[in-house]
């Protein structure tokens, strides 16, 4: 008696909770399952491809949970089969070792081609276009290395083509994400990570940093603009004509912990992303370090933070 | 009988190496492999931390400017052969001969003194170089494996000097055969890690 | 190499030390010739450290089985499996993280 | 004077930290001083040296580490609360970043290593010695300081939010943030020390639960006689003594790092934080395995006896559980497939991941079949264990989804991944330590919990459960980080996130049921004087409830896997109750101090090294060694019991 009182009201509570999240889910704030380019997009079949491939396992083991569990209860009048010492069988043990090896199979390879497809440029006709990503503690510095321009905390990027992300941090690791463009890649201290995004859409899309980075972690979002290739460009002769230059001073001001607003500069030190990859013995490879180590410069050296007390 | 399975209740047998004879002893032989094989693990994921942080010199000294070949052969000979003399301090325990069980272990500790000597040695002529460990995360890397594998040796010393205390005292029992026979097990173990890192660190590093 | 079937041999002879004589032998042969490989640059350094890695394996046998008598146990040598085990995780670990930490999708200059 | 009061007060005692650190500074004097109060008024203290500070003896160890575990649950329960608080609107202003930063690391910190850890060697020092006819594990010295180690490990994780300022780096503690220059407080060396003391204790419960189970089973039982739950203990310590050195080792080189100032892993000199990483989820990854595989022992021994019958597929069971505990170490990188590393090492990850789920399924299939034609008991144990199955589909399903790494790129740090853990954790380790205290509470007390309480505690938590997780999976695909103190209103997940706190909640007043249940069951006490109240199958159901401190007064000999079913169903039960003329003396472990005594060094010597007073680390040190030096050179470590009192305890229990 009881029973079927508990188990009525917990299906209303799960059908409940299940209609909040459903409905909920309607808009397109959904950013991961309405993706704005083609990276998103090749991630979203994945998600997709993968949920559809389990539930084909799950579903009937749900299914099959709730039958036996009413079929077998213990019961007096229970007219069902009892068969204590049956515990074996061969053809059952094949089929479900073997079904979930033939579903893992199809997805392993499924995820491997798309995980070395996007290590390629999302489009292969458009020529790419650059952005330097720093995290810093606890704000975005991006640099345009063929427009010589910077911006901090937002930035704007052309529709169509692909978009060649270099990521490093001049802080503690984060991680760069902007959900309705794609997935994300950590950026870290002394390394240098790409990422390959692209936008077809205009629009203008949430980032965030996806790496906890300390006490001005929650406000490290930034925003992406794509826009058609020709208002991208008149953006970037704007700002080269309007906005001031950042200075090896203003990036080490820049670089201690505080968060700040949106900014814009017209241009920025030379080889300043270079610098800080390679600064305090960053990318490592003694022997594959190129030429401009001699050039590293005194920014790297003297950083504002000391890290040993004795 | 104790906590030890029937199966081996009967008060031990009279057959076997002395230090399997009490299934009780026997048990905590089979628990100190499993530690080594913990210790293992241990010792791999200071390898792995080496192996990856070997070029991450910052423009510091590197493995090839550092290492002297005179030094570490001298260390490596004296490490093999006292694990050779520690087997023969098992073997003497197997045939019950008290004072060579004695003999060998003094010399086995004489010739790990000796190594643990020339690896400080080592440490302060390279430390005088300017080599510490602040230095790079490669020196940071190479005085860890190096000193735990040190620290462990050291241990050993310490170690087998407490089993020849109770050697003296007791004579060779079931019970302290096997702590004989588990002290050399852990310093053979040692061995077996040195011969790696003579391999990883000093002998790669010579030649890369 | 006594007790290879997983039990205790008895034995009431006296243990002879020649086993250990040829441990000891091995173990200063094997370490002659990395040395000698090593410090005379006789090959490329690829295959010398694959090479070198190869003979300290060896060091591992000439150890286990010459002073160790891993095989030894009372009753099902189980330790022996769990060694095997852990040698594999030990040297998982370590080259996997080589390989990881090498960046693969490293921007390159 | 009152000025240096002053100071120690604000910077140790972090009196201007607010109303938080002043309710726990007084609730903690208060539960001190009633603690002591109370062992002296009642003439205890002797009661408890004798009986449990210096006791080797398994089952004892087990009831303490069960009891630090639910006290564990307790605390990191009351984090999870304040933080979904937090959460539960926009803009909140309850916590402080900081404060919020310290409360995740702690809820997740205490959660896995001192919460899941400590409930799971409860039930592996309950139940295995009873499980395999051993009269006590291995090496019970060991096992009590591997039990002194954790606890003082957990006091000195615990003192660190009252006493200079709990870590705030999250419960994987990247570098470099949390290297000096970022991070310069004690609370960060506290996490070190903490979890390192404990884990050496964990490793040492590897190796003896390892040793017990290979050398100390009763005669006949071969290994493919064993009961599942100890199929489980082996396979989850074989994990724990090859992944914990990775752990020992990732903290030992960060705190070389931050008390000397070498390199490893700092932004300077060519350190090279991500090799923490690596090294961390070495131990990390088959850290999560270590926890569940022992709670898929418990549902195999659970829904075998539940339904009165044979566990289908064993061997399949035994196979898929060492496949796991195999694979479990091959699959780490997983956990940062956006660091960069190259699309090979991906896939390979990735691949290695998703095969985690066939062994897995397996299970979950051979469970369903025990069930199917059997006679399905709810109990308690079986409530939980059908709770488990559902919740373990679906965060099985999630795992599959996060191991592609494509998509991962897309779920990493989002809340879609804090929904998957909790899942497995919640739905697959909670559910099952639960159970599994269910199941042996009458063996570990002589008395059953009561079930309707018990019920009540069922279905709240694990309503609470779906209704506090399911919104997080779809708060993922909204692009919500994790460890985010706040979030804007404009993004439009605060509707998600309230329904989540509620759902939270509502687990908390699950959690308080459970309290209920247990004190109300020690007043109306139902004694099990059977020893077998739930008609079971293994070993342990033959003994009296408790079992006598000797466990079997003659080791009996087992001629079958589930050999007490089979001697319920052919009436010789009699042939594995003790015969007078076959007792003998047993040689039973003597209790000792030194293994509390240790454990109290090794917490000196923490505390010395988390505040760098050198002085007090060396005093420890000194402690530390003394009790080694003195344990090698012991010579009498065992005491007679004599036959006479055996048959009197026996028949007194009428068993002869």
């Amino acid at each position: 008696m009881k029973q079927g009182v508990w188990r009525r009201w917990s299906a209303i509570s799960i059908v409940a909770t299940g209609a909040i999240v459903l409905t909920s889910g309607c808009g397109s704030k959904y950013f991961v399952l309405h993706p704005a380019g083609p990276v998103g997009e090749k991630e979203l079949h994945v998600i997709l491809w993968s949920a559809v491939l389990t539930l084909l396992v799950i579903v009937p083991v749900l299914m099959l949970l709730a039958w036996i569990v009413w079929r077998y209860r213990d019961r007096p009048n229970n007219k069902a089969k009892y068969t204590p010492e049956w515990s074996e069988s061969r053809l059952l043990e094949i089929v479900w070792w073997g079904i979930p090896i033939v579903i893992i199979g199809i997805l392993g390879v499924y995820t491997g081609k798309v995980t070395f497809a996007l290590t390629q440029p999302p489009e292969k006709d458009a020529k790419p276009l650059t952005v330097y990503v720093t995290s810093l503690d606890w704000k975005w510095l991006f640099q345009y290395p063929g427009q010589k321009i910077a911006t901090v905390n937002y930035l704007n990027i052309p529709t169509g083509v692909p978009i060649n992300f270099e990521l490093t941090s001049d802080a503690p690791m984060n991680s760069f994400w902007v959900p309705s463009l794609g997935g994300q890649e950590y950026t870290m201290p002394g390394m240098a990570t790409r990422l390959w995004l692209e936008a077809d859409k205009p629009g203008t899309y949430y980032g965030h940093g996806a790496n906890f980075t300390g006490s001005g972690f929650a406000d490290m979002s930034f925003h992406v603009k794509a826009e058609s290739p020709a208002q991208f460009n008149a953006w970037v002769k704007s700002v080269r004509a309007s906005a001031h230059p950042l200075t090896t001073a203003g990036y080490k001001q820049l670089r201690k912990p505080s968060t700040v607003g949106d900014l814009t500069f017209s241009s920025f030190p030379p080889n300043l992303f270079n610098n800080t990859v390679w600064a305090e013995g960053g990318r490592y490879m003694q022997n594959s370090m190129p030429s401009m180590s001699s050039t590293v410069s005194t920014l790297g050296k003297n950083r504002g933070l000391t890290n040993h007390s004795n | 009988m104790s906590i030890t399975p029937a199966s081996a209740s009967h008060h031990g047998r009279s057959h076997g190496p002395l230090e399997y004879r009490d299934p009780h002893q026997a048990v905590k032989i089979t628990g100190f492999w499993i530690f080594l094989a913990t210790d293992m693990l241990l010792f791999g994921c200071l390898f792995a931390t080496y192996l990856v942080l070997r070029t991450h010199t910052d423009g510091g000294p590197t493995a090839a400017h550092l290492f002297d070949v005179p030094g570490f052969t001298a260390e490596t000979f004296a490490l093999l052969t006292s694990s050779f003399t520690g087997g023969l301090a098992t073997l003497a325990m197997r045939n019950g001969n008290r004072k060579w069980v004695m003999i060998w272990m003094v010399l086995t500790m004489l010739l790990g003194l000796t190594f643990i000597g020339l690896e400080v040695q080592e440490f302060v002529a390279d430390v005088g170089q300017g080599a510490t460990a602040h230095r790079s995360a490669f020196l940071s890397a190479f005085y860890t494996l190096v000193g735990t594998h040190g620290t462990h040796v050291s241990i050993g010393l310490i170690w087998m000097l407490l089993t020849l205390i109770q050697i003296a005292r007791r004579g060779l029992t079931a019970k302290t055969a096997r702590k004989l026979f588990v002290v050399n097990l852990y310093w053979h173990f040692l061995d077996v890690v040195w011969v790696f890192i003579f391999t990883i660190v000093y002998l790669s590093g010579v030649v890369m | 190499m006594s007790g290879m079937n997983g039990t205790v041999q008895s034995r009431s002879e006296r243990h002879s030390p020649k086993l250990y004589i040829i441990g000891y032998a091995a173990s200063l042969v094997l370490t002659a010739i990395s040395f000698v490989l090593a410090l005379t640059h006789s090959m490329h350094v690829g295959p010398l450290v694959v090479l070198l890695t190869v003979l300290a394996g060896l060091q591992i046998i000439v150890q286990l089985f010459f002073f160790m008598h891993v095989t030894e146990s009372e009753g099902p040598p189980y330790h022996v499996v769990l060694l095997t085990l852990g040698l594999i995780f030990t040297f998982a670990v370590a080259l996997m993280s080589v390989w990881i930490m090498a960046f693969g999708t490293n921007v390159s200059y | 004077m009152s000025e240096a009061l002053k100071h120690f007060a604000d910077t140790y005692l972090m009196w201007n930290e607010g109303y938080l650190i002043w309710i726990s500074d007084i609730l903690i004097v208060l539960a001190s001083i009633g603690i002591v109060a109370a062992l002296t008024y009642f003439k205890k203290w002797k009661w408890l040296w004798r009986n449990w500070l210096t006791t080797v003896d398994h089952k004892k160890i087990g009831i303490m580490y069960l009891l630090a575990a639910l006290l564990m649950f307790f605390r990191g329960g009351v984090d999870a609360l304040l933080l979904r608080t937090q959460l539960a609107q926009p803009g909140e202003h309850f916590l402080s970043a900081e404060h919020y930063d310290q409360i995740f690391t702690t809820h997740g910190t205490i959660m896995i290593l001192f919460m899941a850890m400590p409930f799971l060697f409860a039930l592996f020092n309950i139940v295995v010695p009873l499980q395999i006819g051993a009269r006590d594990v291995a090496f019970p010295y060991l096992n009590a300081i591997s039990f002194w180690l954790f606890f003082f490990g957990a006091m000195i994780f615990n003192l660190s939010f009252v006493f200079g300022g709990s870590p705030d780096a999250g419960w994987t503690s990247y570098p470099p943030l949390t290297e000096l220059g970022f991070d310069s407080g004690p609370g960060e060396n506290y996490y070190l020390i903490g979890v390192q003391i404990s884990g050496i204790g964990s490793m040492a419960t590897g190796i003896n639960f390892i040793a017990t189970i290979l050398k100390l089973r009763a005669p006949g039982m071969k290994l493919m006689r064993m009961p599942l739950f100890t199929w489980s203990t082996l396979a989850s310590c074989i994990v724990i003594i090859f992944a914990f050195p990775a752990l020992a080792i990732a903290l030992a080189l960060l705190t070389l790092d931050r008390i000397i100032g070498t390199d490893f892993f700092t932004m300077y000199h060519g350190g090279d934080p991500m090799m923490f990483i690596n090294l961390f989820w070495v131990w990390g990854h088959p850290e999560v395995y270590i926890v569940v595989l022992p709670a898929f022992g418990v549902y195999s021994e659970v829904v075998a006896t539940f339904t009165r019958k044979r566990i289908f597929g064993y061997s399949s069971m035994v196979a898929s559980l060492m496949l796991i505990a195999v694979i479990s170490y091959f699959v780490w990188a997983h956990h940062f497939f956006t660091m960069g590393a190259g699309a090979d090492v991906n896939t390979f990850f990735a691949v290695a991941s998703m095969m985690v789920g066939i062994p897995t399924g397996v299970k979950v299939f051979n469970w369903l079949f025990t069930m199917f034609r059997g006679r399905i008991r709810t109990t308690l144990p079986m409530l939980w264990t059908l709770g488990f199955i559902p919740n373990f589909a679906i965060g099985g399903a999630t795992g599959i989804m996060l191991a592609a790494a494509p998509g991962d790129y897309q779920y990493h740090n989002s809340y879609f991944l804090i929904a998957h853990f909790h899942q497995m954790l919640i739905g697959g380790v909670v559910n099952g330590m639960l159970a599994g205290m269910y199941y042996w509470w009458p063996k570990m007390f002589g008395f059953t919990l009561n079930e309707r309480l018990g019920k009540w505690a069922f279905w709240i938590f694990n309503i609470g459960f779906y209704i506090c997780f399911m919104p997080q999976y779809a708060l993922g695909f909204e692009g919500m980080q994790r460890r985010m103190y706040t979030y804007p209103t404009d993004m439009g997940w605060g509707s998600l996130n309230f329904v989540s706190t509620i759902g939270a909640y509502l687990m908390g007043i699950g959690f308080l049921f459970i309290v209920w249940q247990v004190l109300y069951s020690l007043r109306h006490m139902e004694k099990d004087t059977t020893g077998d109240p739930w008609d079971a199958r293994t070993l342990e159901w033959s003994l009296p409830s408790p079992a006598p401190h000797y466990n079997f007064a003659v080791i009996p000999t087992i001629s079958d896997r589930d050999v007490w079913w089979e001697a319920k169903e052919h009436h010789h039960t009699s042939d594995l109750l003790p015969k007078v003329d076959q007792i003998e003396d047993v040689h039973m472990p003597k209790n000792s101090a030194r293994p509390f005594l240790l454990g109290l060094s090794f917490f000196v010597a923490g505390f010395g090294v988390i505040f760098n007073w050198y002085v007090l680390a060396f005093v420890g040190l000194a402690g530390i060694a003394a009790c080694l030096i003195a344990r090698a050179l012991e010579d009498e470590e065992e005491y007679v019991l004599p036959a006479e009192e055996i048959v009197a305890t026996e028949q007194s229990l009428g068993r002869v």
